[in-house]
């Protein structure tokens, strides 16, 4: 298999695995418990955050463990929403958020909120400027994306930082593509709140962790027990963030020489598809972009059929993200991109990882244009195009 | 997710491609997801002799287009009347819930097609409707519950 | 090390571990996409619906998969006073709840709800007639523990659940401590909702469930993709549901033989300490109990250092609930048990598992009185009963 869908969730690496496996059969005392068998495990987890803590720039008592990002996000977001209602109830962000992020905006919508959903240019980005010409005096939070699930693209999270500081409006941002692939430092970038989840860096499903700066009140999304200082109830799921840490620990290593490589392939991918295919078109900023990502629209074809070509070749890819692939409607992300509904359904996107090599890219580039040709001779569209052009 | 049956009819599908001067086109488009099936009979002495497709779709969309195309060949216009999506997917082994209406489509694009025939030759055919058009319907992205 | 606090955590069982591991490395696919190898993935997800729902009686369209009891818990409270606040804004439950229910409650109270908290008896029981009055016509939901975490007091949940359905309230039980030990059938028992945690019985930790009857409306906790069928929004936890569904599976297996094994220690333990140790009192219902679990307050001396001076002998135990530990308030449970304040501050549980023996259980005996005694030899409290009895 040529698997190529790393922003829809990696393997666990090896290493990863072995650091986990003794904390499900041998170490395996509840954390918060008093006798000496279980202290151990509070020993990981105190370890575990001060390893996340380092690799974002932030202090250890900064880190909170989730069950992933979605729930990082909705944390935020809910949370800070109940925390400042009595100073405001406008929040910021864009239209090609995650659902996960999208979802808890209008959730709040309905109970109050009022939310501005900043129009994206054409490559996926929203501009410093745009959010500063947005704030208004009952804004109480911004809220947007390190880095497109779906396209790539870079926001300039540095620049919205300093805009949220200089007005004192506290900034989220989903980082859930960026941890692990990008370097990041919480305060250089004026972050507030950052979420990630550890099944996009080669760690386990269903971990993940938020960042709270300092300070910052933030009151629990579930409550219960004492667990991670009062913020964050449930029995800590001590093997998983054992691995998340690891996982991140091992992203983080040589992560410029890793990301030379990927961006390599990335490119030669996108160069070929350009040359081979006629009628395509990149999705997302050239070079503002996540260097694993390669999105493209194929124009009078559909996503769909594409994938399952691919797949019976043992091509994984996908169209959008990963958690919407039952739906039925095009990528919001690429409407908000000004792609037309048939294009936005034409689209696929290639997302590379560690172990993909330059071979694995001349299979596609070998395969895909025969399979969009394949499909758009198939195609009532593409039928009608050729008629008006000849 | 699809039954092997679809994937083969996906993989290898009969009759794709256009017919010249068709006796009856039909294309309709799918507002829930924005796909479109269009086809094409050659009608003879009330029999369909050939049956072709050209579909913007889905997996699904395309196997229930092949597997409709193959299905009326040879059928006479009431024959082709009865078929229904329904039979259309029991033929492919059963559709995913979600794509159903995939189905539809194809029985849709077949109405569509003979409704052309009936108007091009002044027949009226028992049970048929004019279909709608869809460049007359909006896109009304079904948000679903996602 | 004799470790006798299974009510905190359990180990992963080898066959629950080897069930999981293929889902770490190898079959890693989000089980959202489509090409193949990821389908595979949801259908093992599927399947441990599946096997869920079996165990509870259930349909597997009505399980829920989360990240712990914890989530549960809030979920169903917190989701169901969401969906029901237009209805009425009154919630009856127990003064001895674990916290994951206690404090959505007092969330809630924050939020303009209104909380019954019934009052246990002396053995930690609520009955069905307490529950029935106090009923009142814009009650919405009663949520009540289906046994005790930290006295084993199992309560009259079918009863309830009979009283809940003539007056057409949602009724919600933890079952944290219940599933994988006890037999449960929710639609004999009249559940509407029903929590549990992986890591209970022998499952990993991080894993949890809902069950929520079909047709009843729980909006989202966690908004975002729409796993779950748009109930529960996150990348699936696959390996960890694969685990909760195997351990399920296994505790199930001879359910009754297991349990016929266990009580027969935690009985012979009571008697044994009940024959040496004077001043001591069983706490929870003598009867109507887990067969698991072992709790006494010792008069006269405090439990955190009773707790240190087994873990010195590599005894492995616990005074209240494990997620407390780090807190300096006696037990809410034996406080509502009408225990004073030193004797609930007195108090250890021994909560026993599979793999226990009855040669441990000489070895506590064997040690526990002589620690008991040296606590009391340092105890003013008992020197002044001392000198008031003699
Ligand atoms: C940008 C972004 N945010 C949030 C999420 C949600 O993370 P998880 O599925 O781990 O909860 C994802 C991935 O699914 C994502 O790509
Ligand atoms: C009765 C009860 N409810 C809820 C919980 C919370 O479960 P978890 O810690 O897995 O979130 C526990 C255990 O911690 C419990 O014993
Ligand atoms: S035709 Fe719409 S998804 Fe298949
Ligand atoms: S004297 Fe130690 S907890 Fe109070």
């Amino acid at each position: 298999m040529i698997y190529l869908d790393h922003a829809a969730t990696t393997p666990v690496k090896p290493e990863v695995l072995e650091a986990m496996l003794p904390y499900f059969t041998e170490h395996y005392g509840n954390p918060s418990s008093i006798y000496k068998v279980a202290q151990r495990n509070k020993k990981a987890i105190d370890d575990a955050r001060a390893v996340v803590a380092g690799h974002l720039g932030a202090q250890p008592n900064e880190i909170f463990f989730t069950s992933g990002g979605t729930e990082a996000d909705n944390w935020a977001i809910k949370g800070m929403a109940e925390a400042l209602k009595e100073k405001g109830n406008h929040i910021i962000t864009t239209n090609i958020e995650h659902h996960a992020v999208l979802h808890p905006c209008q959730y709040l919508e309905k109970n109050g909120f009022e939310v501005t959903y900043l129009e994206v240019d054409p490559d996926g980005l929203v501009s410093a400027e745009q959010v500063e010409a947005a704030i208004r005096p009952e804004t109480i939070l911004i809220t947007i994306m390190y880095a497109n699930n779906e396209i790539g693209t870079i926001m300039p999270i540095a620049e919205i930082g300093a805009v949220a500081k200089k007005h004192g409006i506290v900034f989220h941002t989903d980082a859930v593509q960026a941890v692990g692939h990008l370097p990041i430092d919480v305060h250089a970038q004026n972050i507030d709140l950052l979420s990630l989840s550890g099944h996009k860096f080669y760690g386990p499903k269903g971990t993940g962790a938020l960042y709270v700066r300092r300070g910052l009140k933030l009151p629990p999304l579930l409550h219960g027990g004492g667990q991670e200082r009062n913020r964050r109830a449930g029995t800590e799921n001590v093997p998983g963030i054992v691995g998340l840490a690891k996982a991140l620990d091992l992203a983080c290593q040589d992560m410029e020489a890793k990301n030379a490589k990927i961006k390599a392939l990335r490119d030669y991918l996108i160069d070929g598809i350009k040359a081979r295919i006629p009628y395509c078109r990149l999705n997302g900023h050239r070079e503002k972009r996540l260097p694993n990502n390669v999105n493209f629209s194929f124009e009078f074809i559909e996503g769909e059929s594409l994938l399952l070509l691919l797949d019976m070749e043992g091509i994984a890819a996908s169209s959008g993200s990963a958690c919407t692939s039952g739906s039925l409607d095009p990528s919001h992300v690429l409407l908000a991109l000004g792609l037309p509904h048939e294009q936005a359904h034409g689209s696929v996107r290639f997302t590379l990882g560690e172990n993909n090599t330059r071979e694995e890219m001349d299979v596609v580039l070998a395969k895909l244009p025969a399979f969009v040709e394949r499909l758009r001779s198939m195609s009532p569209l593409y039928e009608e195009f050729v008629r008006q052009n000849s | 997710m699809y039954s092997q049956k679809v994937m083969e009819c996906f993989m290898n599908p009969k009759n794709v491609g256009e017919i010249e001067n068709a006796d009856g086109v039909g294309t309709v488009g799918n507002a829930k997801c924005g796909d479109i099936m269009k086809i094409y009979l050659q009608i003879e002495d009330n029999i369909i002799r050939d049956a072709k497709f050209k579909t913007f779709g889905c997996g699904a969309a395309i196997a229930t287009s092949a597997m409709l195309t193959e299905m009326v060949k040879g059928k006479t216009i009431d024959e082709a009347m009865k078929i229904t999506n329904k039979a259309v997917a029991e033929a492919l082994d059963g559709l995913p819930p979600v794509k159903m209406h995939c189905s539809c489509l194809a029985e849709e694009a077949l109405r569509a097609a003979l409704w052309d025939y009936a108007q091009k030759n002044g027949l009226t055919i028992d049970g048929l409707t004019p279909p709608d058009n869809i460049h007359e319907e909006e896109h009304t992205a079904d948000s679903g519950e996602n």
